[in-house]
């Protein structure tokens, strides 16, 4: 098996048909030296809905997650945001959007309080708006979380479960319009991972973002998602209903192996 | 002619100077991300252990060589034991300030036990002889110097590219505890680390004392600081960037004092700084260094 | 009543300057005066304290000092820790008095109290350059660094005065840092001057005055090294090794046989004291001073001995036979001692006082 | 934005109100030399604030910034000392500045936009890297500032020092300006941008992710803390009325960065505790080295002992608390943990897990 | 049972400062069996195996490894003696390579032709691993990295191997290849200690299972006693979520 896929020979630059698509990649291609860690993908999200993102180690999801969140700069391929192209070049810029994420392996600002976490996001977003940083909101995220009494503390000193959370509550401080979880389960037993599946759907039925989640739990990728992209050697392989993507004889072939 | 030869010479020398002691922090820098300030203390060490070497016993310059060394080696050991060992893995705040700690405890050391003032240092006469190559007269010294560093330096990167303990220290740079579990003892693999650095600080102390055939408590600022440019010119952590990062100050040093006309070499160190200041506002990660792309992987 | 008269001494005991500055020498004056009776039937006592070769140390320093109510202040060697403590001590008219100093402009910042002990470096290098032209050198380079005092600046400067005044030819001029090993840049420099200068001067302070003549030795040029105090270090002969037979430099003084100096080592010697360099006489020097001041004011009142002290004449101290501030502006005019290294050792080439003196 | 100074000044009142009580204490009932160190402490605690308005918040290390504080200190004097006294000093300095003189207070002004302009200017060099490339830069900043002290003799004078600056600075300026930092170094910490800039020291990456604007607000905080410096540089030469370069060079850096760092870096009150610390206990040291006598016992002079003690102090708070004395703390904190302890409420301070990085 | 358990533990109790992460725990692993080890977030388990391998102190308790006490050994020791970990958050080595990685976890080997014949191995069974081998480790997927650490823990040959949630991150076919190859390993003689969040498929190869809340061993017995009882399931592991 290679791991390794020949560049796409033409990357397709169709225009999301939607204006109020919510995000859209068209064409996305990242290469490293002579890894293609992504090749010619494109996705959708609309608002309010909840995609998931599937595939085997190394099949750069990850990668996808990095660009569209401007860590890191695309080779070739464009990000629409509503429709409108832009230059997934800086962070920043993405987080000033409304493109808000979290990370593979967790990313707190482990010294300040679980508040103070929060806040930072929150700032960015009372820049961009223009206006007082919304308190009232972040006392809201702190409650959806449910970390009320532990608000003070370090974000470092709780415990994995909890910061998973914190980190959720402080990409959600941004208000964004996308919201990417990068394997949010990851490290959660069955219980835990039942709850999340609750959270998942309760931001998208709150806040009203649409979310991509990476993950490689199925069950709870299956339960969470309304859609299903598969992605292998950094290139999309389907895309559609999860439960026809769970029969897909490639998907089994290539992810979920054969006891599946 | 005779005149550019010798002062590229110079600046060979110079920048082998600069090289060996950039590679000794660069070494500890890689391994355990510790910016050693008090490197240049370990030069201040071997100085005086010739001296009082000398006093007590006035045996062969060779020995008194081999006792520098060898005593600059313990004093990298004693550091890392008392101090940096117990401040691992800490911030590189923490990591710095300590350094500068031991650097200044040992300097005061040396003022309240010996004295402020210089105490001459003697070295092997034959370091100090000329020879004559076809026409050309040269310093022994410099030939040995550029010589030496060159051997260090090959033997460095041999052993960190091809031994079990050199891929352990690149290893414990990043996660001590991760080396623990392969088995090994990973204080040693990083005491090792330092005793390198302590071994090429005593080298480089050799050419040093030769020079200024004198010792003062104080001796080891001006190099550490010029060490810990040329390190992060080259790009901080890599140890053939420390190595080109002192050739290319040491040669640009020289030039400078060569061309720059009376009234502006007194600007001299201004004009070094900012050349290297933005050489690097150029190369964020040295010469040599390389950015790899991490996008979120940078643990 | 035989209470002791305080004198204060902000001295240069740690740091870049302490080769420049002696409390024992201070203290072992102090001991011989009490030991003949004091002064003013009452002893003397010294009060010292580590400036640590610092600007801003040095003035808390002088503050402790003059809280204490001392008479008088002996101040460390440079202007920038040196002025701050005239200044303070100018508002109660304490005469500040420095020990190792040469610089004349440091009693021009605060005129109404400040002394040296020394001579002012434009006498010296007009003494230095008298002696390369007697010894019929004609062209000199300069060797300036600007990392310590004025001293590396102004030596170069005056002596380039003097010598071309002279009739001789000074051919370069090259810069340098203290605390580098490798002068290699600067021996090739001067290497490559034309015509060859058959002399270098500078303002070399310990330990480059002896590493920048060895490096020149081993570089094989043949060329003479030569400047004033901050060559007198007896570290300078093992040091500069085989450079040390190319250095002349003129000194406070130098103990040759039935001299003062020799005479004040000898006893300070037997006192149990240290002598490093020449500086312990200037230290001892200073003391003496201030003790003739006292007892031609009468009193231990600081400003009376100021005003004594500003009279000074013809005083016989350690280093002079003969020490004058008054119309001189707090810089004494001294005769130099001239010395050499021959067999290991500093060795007397006589005297000098010399005839030209590059303004100030 | 009101509602953040009122917070502030809440905050700082506790560590300005003991301030101005010590230095009423001191100036009422200590020696004049004692008024002096108590002024050095007060100088340095500014310098300190100043380099922790940028070190403690960004988390990039700076040796830079003692260059500041020359550059106001050489602005203050050359603008300050009379027209006659400079004549003879500075007889050829450029710009016809050997003429003019104008008060301590516009001098002060003129350093402060100087050095605004120049924190602004060095700015732009300094954000555009991080880690180490950025210490390096800063300390190129400190050696050419001080060869340019050096070097441009007929503007400073070189290593000869200038001196007839008006002494005009006393214990009082020094503690309502030292008051004035306190705030201002807490304004800015606890300010959103300071907020943000703390997060980026602690991961770049996820800062940026938030929104962080990391180049901008470093600029910020640069620039702010180059001013503070200055305020510094100005203490200096108005109580001194002398300066020469090497009050501006690697023994202030290394001292300022001590006290900074030896307290907490992060917090503002570590900055204040650490300053008190290094000041105290060199001042003792310094007692000890002169070979006092204690209970009937002649010490010996062991000079050096300053410096050994710093040393040793430095290494064996970084060992036993390698985030300085108080860590993140802030006085605020610490007073609030105490209510909660009082209060019985039983929530233990989880350590941080080692990090695994 | 007969002889000494290969792993025993006894009453262990691990601290941090005031935090009592495991109070009294007792375990054992005999030869040749596979242990999976259950509990929810913040258990205790981690720190029992860190505790066991001597990465973390033990602060009361016994630990035995064939028959010799090694509470107070560093890890160092107890590697050489053939017990390895494969510990949680992978660890990896960012600034080797895959293969350096490798290397690394044969420092111990002297058979040099061995080692390189196991990297092959290890490159075939993940052949993901063997495309990235010149790949600085700190640039792979999390999934790579997870296999990297996994098959880095195999190079040492142990007689006892403990992985700590080694399925973390993995895509559901390289767990199954995991579990596999641990059964095939536990076949071959190799024992293993398995922490767990994936109760089920841990259920499904271990042969006992320990199950531990808040920092103790609360239920101990064979795997399939568990999978069979959805009483005890929900009991054990439904409990103590925080
Ligand atoms: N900086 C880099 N240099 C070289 N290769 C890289 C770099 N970053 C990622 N890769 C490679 O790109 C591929 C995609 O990585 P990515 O992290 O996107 O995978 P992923 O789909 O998220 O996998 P996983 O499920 O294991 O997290 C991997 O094979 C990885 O080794
Ligand atoms: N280095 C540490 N410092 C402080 N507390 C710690 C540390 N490591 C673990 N803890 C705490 O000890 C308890 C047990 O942690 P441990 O990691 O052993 O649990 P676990 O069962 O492995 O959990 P998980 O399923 O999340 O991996 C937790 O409350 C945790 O917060
Ligand atoms: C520089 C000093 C330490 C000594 C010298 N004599 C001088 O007055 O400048
Ligand atoms: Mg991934
Ligand atoms: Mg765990």
């Amino acid at each position: 098996m290679s791991a390794q896929a020949k560049p796409a020979e033409t990357a397709p630059e169709t225009p999301p048909p939607f204006k109020s698509w919510g995000l859209s990649v068209r064409g996305l291609t990242k290469h490293f030296g002579g890894v293609y860690a992504i090749n010619g993908v494109n996705l959708d999200c609309k608002e309010g809905e909840i995609v998931g993102l599937i595939g085997p180690n190394g099949a750069g999801k990850t990668t996808l997650m990095n660009i569209v969140s401007g860590t890191m700069a695309p080779t070739s391929g464009a990000v629409y945001l509503d429709g409108t192209p832009f230059a997934p070049s800086s962070a920043v810029d993405c987080a000033e959007r409304g493109i808000a994420r979290t990370f593979q392996n967790i990313r707190l600002f482990k010294r300040l309080s679980v508040r103070d976490n929060i806040r930072v996001a929150a700032v960015t977003r009372a820049r961009v708006k223009r206006a007082p940083i919304d308190e009232a909101f972040i006392d809201e995220l702190i409650g959806f979380i449910d970390l009320g009494a532990l608000a003070g503390s370090p974000a470092g000193a709780l415990p994995y479960g909890h910061q998973r959370r914190v980190e959720i509550a402080r990409a959600l401080a941004l208000r964004p319009r996308v919201l990417l979880l990068d394997e949010p389960a990851a490290g959660m037993n069955e219980q835990e991972t039942e709850a999340l599946t609750g959270t998942v759907r309760a931001i998208r039925d709150r806040y009203g973002c649409g979310i991509v989640v990476i993950e490689h739990d199925l069950t709870f990728i299956m339960q969470v998602s309304q859609r299903l992209y598969v992605m292998h050697l950094g290139a999309l392989l389907t895309e559609g209903a999860p439960q026809a993507v769970r029969h897909d004889p490639r998907v089994i072939e290539i992810y979920l192996g054969r006891k599946k | 002619m005779d005149y550019v030869l010798q002062q590229t010479l110079n600046a060979l020398s110079v920048g082998s100077e600069y090289a060996l002691l950039a590679l000794g922090l660069a070494i500890v820098f890689s391994i355990v991300g510790l910016v050693n300030f008090a490197h240049g203390e370990l030069i201040t060490v071997a100085g005086y252990a010739i001296y009082f070497a000398a006093a007590l016993m006035a045996p062969n310059p060779w020995v008194l060589v081999a006792i520098g060394i060898a005593a600059s080696v313990g004093a990298a050991w004693a550091f890392e034991r008392v101090a940096f060992r117990a401040i691992r893995n800490a911030p590189v705040n923490t990591g710095i300030l300590t350094a500068f700690g031991v650097s200044i405890m040992v300097q005061n050391a040396f003022v309240i036990f010996v004295a402020t003032r210089p105490k001459p240092v003697q070295t092997p006469e034959f370091l100090a002889s000329v020879v004559q190559l076809g026409p050309l007269r040269l310093p022994v010294l410099q030939l040995v110097e550029t010589g030496v560093t060159a051997v260090a330096i090959l033997a460095l990167v041999a052993l960190l590219r091809f031994t079990t303990l050199g891929l352990a220290m690149r290893a414990a740079a990043k996660d001590f505890t991760a080396v623990r579990l392969m088995g090994i003892r990973a204080n040693r693999v990083i005491q090792a680390a330092f005793m390198i650095s302590g071994f090429l600080a005593g080298l480089a102390a050799i050419f040093i004392l030769s020079r200024r055939g004198a010792v003062d408590p104080f001796m080891g600022f001006v190099p550490v600081l010029k060490a810990f440019v040329a390190c992060v010119l080259g790009g901080l952590g890599s140890l053939p960037g420390a190595v080109v990062g002192g050739l290319v100050l040491g040669i640009f040093e020289v030039a400078l004092q060569v061309v720059l006309p009376q009234d502006v070499a007194a600007y001299r160190d201004a004009i070094v700084f900012a050349v290297v200041g933005l050489t690097l506002v150029r190369f964020p990660a040295g010469l040599l260094g390389r950015t790899v792309e991490l996008g979120d992987k940078d643990t | 009543e035989g209470k002791p008269i305080r004198l204060g001494y902000a001295a240069a005991i740690t740091g870049g300057l302490s080769p420049y500055d002696s409390v024992p020498g201070a203290e072992c004056a102090i001991e011989r005066i009490n030991a003949a009776g004091g002064v003013l039937g009452r002893p003397l006592e010294l009060v010292a304290r580590d400036m640590k070769s610092d600007a801003v140390t040095s003035s808390v320093v002088a503050q402790e000092l003059v809280d204490m109510g001392v008479t008088a202040i002996l101040a460390p060697p440079t202007d920038d820790t040196a002025i701050p403590v005239a200044a303070l001590a100018a508002a109660r008219q304490i005469p500040v008095i420095s020990v190792g100093s040469t610089q004349v402009q440091l009693p021009m910042a605060s005129p109404t109290n400040t002394y040296l002990t020394a001579y002012g470096d434009n006498l010296a290098a007009g003494a230095v350059a008298e002696i390369a032209i007697d010894r019929g050198m004609t062209t000199a380079a300069t060797m300036v660094s600007r990392d310590y005092g004025a001293y590396g600046i102004v030596i170069p400067q005056y002596f380039s005065d003097a010598f071309t005044h002279l009739g001789g030819k000074i051919v370069g001029s090259v810069n340098y840092n203290m605390g580098l090993s490798d002068y290699s840049a600067q021996v090739a420099e001067v290497k490559a001057m034309d015509p060859a200068p058959q002399l270098i001067v500078g303002g070399f302070l310990m330990p480059e005055a002896g590493v920048i003549p060895r490096q020149f030795k081993a570089g094989n040029i043949d060329v003479a090294f030569m400047g004033t105090d901050g060559f007198d270090d007896p570290g300078l002969i093992e040091i500069a090794g085989q450079g040390g037979a190319s250095v002349t430099f003129v000194t406070h003084g130098f103990p040759s046989e039935g001299s003062d100096l020799k005479a004040f080592y000898d006893d300070c010697t037997a006192r149990g004291h240290k002598i490093e360099n020449v500086f312990f006489a200037l230290g001892g020097e200073a003391v003496m001073l201030v003790a003739d001041a006292i007892t031609r004011a009468g009193s231990d009142d600081p400003a009376a001995v100021n005003a004594a002290l500003a009279e000074t004449e013809g005083f016989h101290g350690i280093t002079s036979s003969s020490i004058t501030y008054k119309g001189q502006h707090g810089v004494p005019i001294k005769e130099m001692s001239i010395v050499t290294i021959k067999d290991g050792a500093f060795t007397s080439e006589g005297t000098i006082l010399p005839k030209y003196i590059p303004a100030p | 934005m009101t509602a953040h100074i009122l917070a502030t000044a809440r905050r700082s009142a506790l560590p300005i109100g003991v301030l101005a009580l010590l230095a009423l204490a001191v100036g009422l009932f200590a020696e004049a030399y004692q008024v002096r160190l108590a002024y050095a402490f007060l100088m340095n605690l500014v310098l300190a604030l100043g380099v922790q308005i940028f070190m403690g918040n960004s988390g990039v290390i700076s040796f830079g910034h003692i260059s500041f504080m020359g550059v106001a200190g050489y602005v203050t004097a050359i603008l300050t000392i009379p027209a006659a006294l400079k004549m003879s000093l500075i007889p050829d300095a450029p710009f016809g500045l050997a003429q003019a003189t104008v008060p301590v207070v516009v001098a002060a002004g003129i350093a402060f936009a100087i050095v605004l302009v120049l924190g602004w200017l060095t700015g732009y060099l300094i954000i555009r890297v991080s880690g180490s490339t950025a210490e390096i830069l800063t300390l190129a900043l400190l050696v050419i500032a001080y060869v340019i002290f050096t070097a441009w003799i007929d503007l400073t004078r070189g290593q000869r020092s200038l001196y007839g600056i008006p002494v005009v600075s006393s214990l009082a300026t020094g503690t309502v300006i030292a008051a004035l930092v306190i705030f201002v170094a807490k304004l800015f910490r606890d300010s959103p941008a300071g907020l943000q800039l703390r997060a980026s020291s602690e991961d770049m990456l996820a800062a940026r992710a938030m929104g962080v604007p990391i180049a901008r607000l470093r600029h910020l905080a640069w620039t702010l803390s180059a001013v503070v410096v200055a305020l510094g540089g100005v203490m200096h030469a108005t109580y001194l009325g002398v300066i020469g370069p090497n009050s501006f060079y690697f023994n202030q850096t290394f001292l300022t960065m001590a006290m900074v760092i030896l307290g907490g870096a992060r917090s503002v009150s570590g900055v204040i505790v650490g300053t008190l610390a290094i000041s105290l206990g060199n001042e003792i040291a310094r007692t000890i080295e002169n070979g006092p006598e204690i209970l009937g016992l002649q010490l010996p002079e062991m000079f050096g002992l300053t410096g050994f003690f710093l040393g040793a102090v430095i290494v064996g708070t970084m060992i036993l608390r390698r985030d300085g004395i108080l860590g993140d703390l802030e006085f605020e904190d610490l007073i609030a943990a105490r209510r909660r302890r009082r209060a019985k409420a039983p929530k233990p301070l989880v350590p941080l897990r080692e990090g695994q990085s | 049972m007969t002889g000494p358990a290969l792993l025993e533990i006894e009453n262990l109790s691990v601290r941090y400062g005031a935090i009592s992460a495991v109070r009294g725990a007792s375990l054992r692993v005999e030869k040749g069996e596979i242990v999976s080890l259950l509990g929810a977030n913040g258990a205790g388990k981690s720190s029992l195996v860190n505790a066991a391998v001597g990465i973390v102190p033990a602060a009361g308790g016994r630990i035995c490894f064939e028959g010799r006490d090694i509470t107070r050994a560093p890890a160092e020791t107890v590697v050489a003696r053939g017990m390895t970990l494969s510990p949680e958050g992978r660890r990896v080595f960012a600034d080797l390579t895959v293969r350096e990685n490798l290397l690394l976890g044969a420092a111990l080997m002297r058979d040099r032709a061995r080692v390189q014949a196991d990297i092959e191995t290890y490159f075939e069974m993940f052949p993901i691993l063997g495309a990235r081998q010149q790949q600085l480790a700190k640039t792979l997927s999390g999934g790579e990295q997870q296999m990297l650490a996994i098959a880095r823990a195999l190079m040492s040959h142990p007689r006892l191997l403990m992985l700590d949630e080694p399925s973390l991150g993995l895509a559901p076919r390289i767990v199954d290849g995991i579990f596999d190859l641990m059964v095939r390993l536990r076949d071959a003689g190799l024992t293993i200690l398995v922490v767990e969040q994936n109760a089920s498929e841990a259920l499904g190869i271990a042969d006992r299972a320990y199950i531990m809340t808040t920092g103790a061993v609360v239920y101990e017995g064979r795997a399939a006693d568990l999978i069979g009882s959805t009483d005890l399931m929900d009991a054990y592991l439904g409990s103590g979520v925080s």
